[in-house]
């Protein structure tokens, strides 16, 4: 099956300009990554809004606390390893806890930069930003929602994060699509079992999904582009109306998006439940990003193989 | 908004004849005996005349200068004091006072919210009153009555943990109503035991060290960005210079030309559990800032002369960022805790009691 | 009611210098912090292997994953904020990825440091160390436990993450108390619920237990000290005897043991659940530590009623 | 094991007389022509005799110093060349070469690794080839036959991207066997992208730029404290220097007295997305490492000789580390990839192949 493919990154790049023309108040912030974040064609456009910051992601967010601050909107982006997870705490600090306008855009998330190796490949940045308060966390599946989602987040104050993946990727929807913070797209209806996905493994739960619906079972797909804050409602109707629920992400199964539908399941309906994503281990280099999604079970296999599991645990 | 009186303003005010003269001669005059340049002068006496201290018609046509009434009421109030820094009439919450007895008073407020707070960190806050003094009851350029006006100049107290002479001097310029100072870490207090920008006046929150510079990094950009005459502040702990994202935000600074942004060193020579020596040496410091690009003074750190003065100095350097490494002493002002051993000490009754007095 | 209270740090620091007279190799740092952490008894008495670093948390741990790399056992403690989040990518890189003998102590966790407000309390510390693959992760209950968790640790080779709070706490244990990592105490039998705490909310899990004893309710109280590796089965045990669950923390809701156990739960049996914690909100300076916990709701009397909650939505 | 043949060693092997003559005698001809201090050359030839390549009886008894069977081959091998670095005769997995050789071979293959692998940071591991070689194939004391040996020096590579170069000489030198070089980056080999510790002969994880010093600092402390007279290697981006934890750990190092120490700077000017002049201005470099406590001084990163002559002075520090700003060019050795255009671009078949024969 031929898959239509889309970067994320190069799409997010050219709507930072589109953003820069209508928000005087948009500036980005590199820390020494523009041409593999794709912020060089901002920096083109806008070079006095553009400032280089050379390789120290956490005087990055200071500095971006700083013009935030002072009424700017600061874009400060970079690779996730680097920007989420080397500046937590300076995240947390200088900028969740004042509330300030920073986006943070952490690019090159989960196994995407399969190449090289665990010291690059992120799967704890959505852990580490759940944690903080008032804190939005975007995931979006593919390209054209990435767009959107970087909408949304500039036009809502305060602190977020933008999650996104390196290279082309699968696209799910169309240019232009819906999006809206905090609210789940139903991706496609069912009874039977819910996968709730978000990132790349939406066009896989799709895929799944579509399998299964062959053999007769009926799999409602969820894009939770937002973790925080969560649609609980979503999910909580997904697990009153279908019974089971699987979650899919390019990430650790503990803190990310399977421990956020968990605590939701289990204080508001409790639910047979399989988590899909990166089983608590390290991450290898790989040449082919695709091979290493499949050793480490991130397939539309492993989504449907879960869906089988707990359809099997539903009462 | 006239915010104090500096040095030379205090001349010209306890220097205009009764018989009238023209201001240009009389500042001549003052140029010549206390070899101040001209220009300088000038300057001043438009600031007097523009906040009604003074008044004269235009130079050219000779009239004489005058004192106002609120300028005669003023120079009264200096005459008798040297025109030192110390003698400076600095607007507070209650009216035109010395500044030196406002740093007293600081230092009393320090104690007492501390004590009444039960924790907090007593030596470093008496190390950095004077510095901060200095800033915001003379050389910063900001207005209580309008916090988050756009041109201010911002402070960043990246030292967090003296939230208390942040909040002192607060408290004096008008920000945080006196009563609200003893609430210090209250349950439910804005007060916080870090500054929090909740607080109006507090432009950053602080606490974690090591992080302030690079806001004001941010900060001096987002004023050069708006053509702001806006200059920034920030004012570090020696020991808060072993965290590595301070030579981060230095590099950045320099990078930038930050000419608008001046760090302050308190160098009081003592970090947590002992002397900056002995847990990580410092120096050369001040060559360390000058190879990361900085230009680099030092001052005493306790004596509002030689603060104004470096920051002064500090306004003339083009091109590059500016660091004071203030010369402090840890418990500066309370005899008995000059030194380290009762920095983060709480003082009990008896030595707030004791300490109060030698402030009187 | 007047409980037994014990400082955590205060047992810690002198149980370091037992360590350290049986394991020549066991090294302590310290970020100038010393004297509040009271790693000082250690430096006393091994000055030539106690290390300063000054204020350079990060630095920190890289020297102890050089030491260790060099066949020492360094112990780096400093206050959680600093030394687990600050420096939770140096962890990530230098420590856990290649499973390094650092032993990291965070000091000053959850609320503990309440005069200190926002900027110092942490509740973020074991969310974001629990997403490390291979990293051992307890939170001990009381001053006896913190001793054998630090002994546990030190005897179990690879990286290890060891939780305690500030001044002086109620004490649960006596001294020398039996403690296994990864094995969960049971600390008073029940079949009507089961509370899995842990830290000082477990002294506060008995006292709620008995109360609700005296009306008839029998609570199962359960210390989940290790929260990595996780005592899964005596959480399915508890769910499957009791049929309703409360987790209580000092942390937030998010990303720790609430969130450890409702991902247990999903998977492995679905069961009401409520958590005690902080509810993801930021905290605040407060003279008293208790008044803190109270405001934030962190009582036997919040443990109390979310049992009766979790009661009630039993099938 | 004899790991390298130094210039001096191969003075001596080539200056043994035919006719019987002591030790001493011969040694004073060297170093009077030469003008090498006495002391050095008799500390190499004592180690030319432990490793058997010479032989000679208590000098003091005047007996006569002759090649062995080992070193009339050796020397014979070194005929003809200059006694340069270039010319010294190192032991590679495949016996004694000449170093000069070596070298191009490593930028041989790590041109074909990362061509293999489809992407790596190929002008930054050229940049760095010579450093890794000396360091590998001369200077450290260790043994592949026993990556853990506990006196053994340590080599961290805190700019981790460019693992393939450390590969390459590591294979070389006997720990990574050849074949197993073009798995790099493959699905389940061990050579990851980044060093890992897993490998046999990498001391160090990294990758992540920054925490390579602090690492090697920790590596210096355990040597010091076990009283081994094992040193510590560090070798770092001019770009990473942007990171504030190299200078945290700059700090502790010369805190402690780490004269172990040696960090070795590749300065080639360029970091990811430009010059590091436009992306981060570091100079003046030397100044910096000065100001914060080190010993710094400056090579060509790019000469053998030069190189090693540095890494010697570091030995005779005493009381503090030493840097050495090694001065490189991005993409060395190939003369249409020096410079920028090339140094993250993976060669094509065709450029490869160009590249490959330039280095024949
Ligand atoms: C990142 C971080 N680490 C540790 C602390 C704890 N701490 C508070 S004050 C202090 C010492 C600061 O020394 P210095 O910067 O010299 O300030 P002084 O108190 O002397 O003014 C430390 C280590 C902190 N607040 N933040
Ligand atoms: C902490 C961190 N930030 C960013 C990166 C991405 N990165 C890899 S190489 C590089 C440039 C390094 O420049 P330099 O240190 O000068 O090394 P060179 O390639 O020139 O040898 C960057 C930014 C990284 N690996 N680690
Ligand atoms: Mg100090
Ligand atoms: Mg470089």
């Amino acid at each position: 099956m031929q898959t239509k493919t889309a970067s994320q990154l190069e799409h997010f790049g050219r709507a930072l300009v589109d953003l820069g023309l209508i928000h005087e108040e948009l500036v980005v912030l590199d820390p020494d990554v523009a041409a593999s974040t794709k912020v060089t064609y901002f920096a083109e456009r806008f070079p006095e809004r553009f400032i280089r910051i050379g390789i120290s992601e956490q005087d990055m967010i200071g500095v971006a606390a700083g013009l935030a601050a002072s009424g700017k909107t600061p874009i400060a982006c970079g690779f996730a390893m680097f920007v989420a997870c080397r500046s937590w705490e300076q995240i947390s600090s200088s900028v969740a806890r004042p509330g300030l306008n920073v986006k943070i855009v952490g690019t090159h998330s989960g196994l995407s930069p399969s190449a090289d190796g665990d010291s690059h490949q992120t799967y704890g940045d959505v852990a580490v930003m759940r944690v903080l308060p008032d804190m939005k966390l975007v995931v979006p599946a593919d390209a054209p929602e990435a767009v959107e989602a970087l909408k949304a987040i500039v036009d809502t104050p305060g602190p977020a994060y933008l999650r996104l993946a390196r290279g082309e990727t699968p696209v799910a929807y169309a240019e232009g699509c819906e999006f809206t913070l905090g609210r789940a797209n139903v991706l496609r209806e069912g009874s039977d079992a819910s996968v709730i996905a978000n990132g790349v493994m939406v066009p896989m739960a799709l895929e799944a999904a579509g399998r299964l619906a062959g053999e007769g079972i009926s799999v409602r797909v969820l894009d939770m582009h937002t973790v925080k804050p969560l649609d609980t409602d979503a999910i909580v109707k997904a697990a009153a109306e279908t019974g089971a629920i699987v979650t899919a992400e390019e990430h650790s199964v503990i803190g990310g998006l399977g421990s956020a539908v968990a605590e939701t399941l289990a204080e508001e309906r409790p639910t047979p439940m399989e988590r899909v994503g990166i089983m608590d281990r390290f991450g290898e280099s790989s040449r082919s990003y695709t091979a290493l999604m499949a050793k480490m079970g991130l397939t539309s296999d492993a989504i449907e193989e879960a869906v089988r599991e707990a359809m099997k645990r539903r009462k | 908004m006239l915010r104090t009186i500096n040095k030379n303003q205090v001349l010209i005010l306890t220097n205009i004849p009764r018989v009238p003269a023209s201001v240009t001669s009389v500042l001549r005059g003052i140029s010549r005996r206390h070899k101040i340049p001209l220009s300088t002068l000038k300057r001043n006496a438009q600031i007097l005349k523009e906040f009604n201290l003074i008044s004269y018609g235009d130079p050219s046509n000779f009239a004489g200068v005058e004192l106002t009434e609120l300028g005669r009421f003023i120079s009264n109030l200096t005459v008798g004091e040297e025109p030192t820094v110390h003698g400076n009439m600095v607007q507070t919450r209650s009216g035109f006072r010395p500044l030196g007895t406002v740093i007293k008073d600081l230092r009393k407020n320090v104690l007492r919210m501390i004590a009444e707070a039960g924790s907090g960190h007593l030596g470093a806050s008496l190390s950095a009153v004077d510095i901060l003094a200095i800033l915001y009851m003379i050389k910063m350029k900001h207005d209580p009555k309008n916090p988050s006006w756009k041109d201010r100049d911002r402070f960043v107290l990246s030292k967090g943990h003296v939230a208390p002479a942040l909040y002192a001097v607060l408290s004096e310029a008008g920000y945080i109503s006196p009563d609200r100072l003893m609430t210090l870490r209250e349950i439910g207090s804005q007060l916080q035991g870090h500054p929090d920008m909740e607080i109006p006046g507090v432009d950053a929150s602080t606490g974690s060290l090591g992080q302030g510079l690079s806001i004001g990094v941010g900060m001096a950009l987002a004023s050069k960005m708006d053509g702001s005459g806006s200059r920034t502040y920030v004012l570090l702990g020696d020991g808060e210079l072993n965290e590595g994202q301070v030579w981060e935000a230095a590099l950045t600074a320099a990078h930038h030309g930050l000419d608008n942004l001046t760090a302050i060193v308190d160098r009081n020579g003592y970090q947590l559990t002992g002397r900056t020596a002995e847990i990580k040496a410092m120096d050369p410091l001040a060559d360390k800032w000058r190879s990361f690009g900085w230009e680099a003074m030092e001052a005493d750190g306790n004596d509002p002369a030689s603060i104004l003065d470096a920051l002064n100095a500090c306004d003339l350097t083009t091109g590059k960022p500016s660091v004071i490494i203030a010369i402090t002493t840890k418990g500066k002002g309370i005899s008995f805790m000059e030194g380290t051993k009762y920095s983060r000490k709480t003082p009990d009754a008896q030595e707030l009691k004791r300490a109060l007095k030698e402030l009187t």
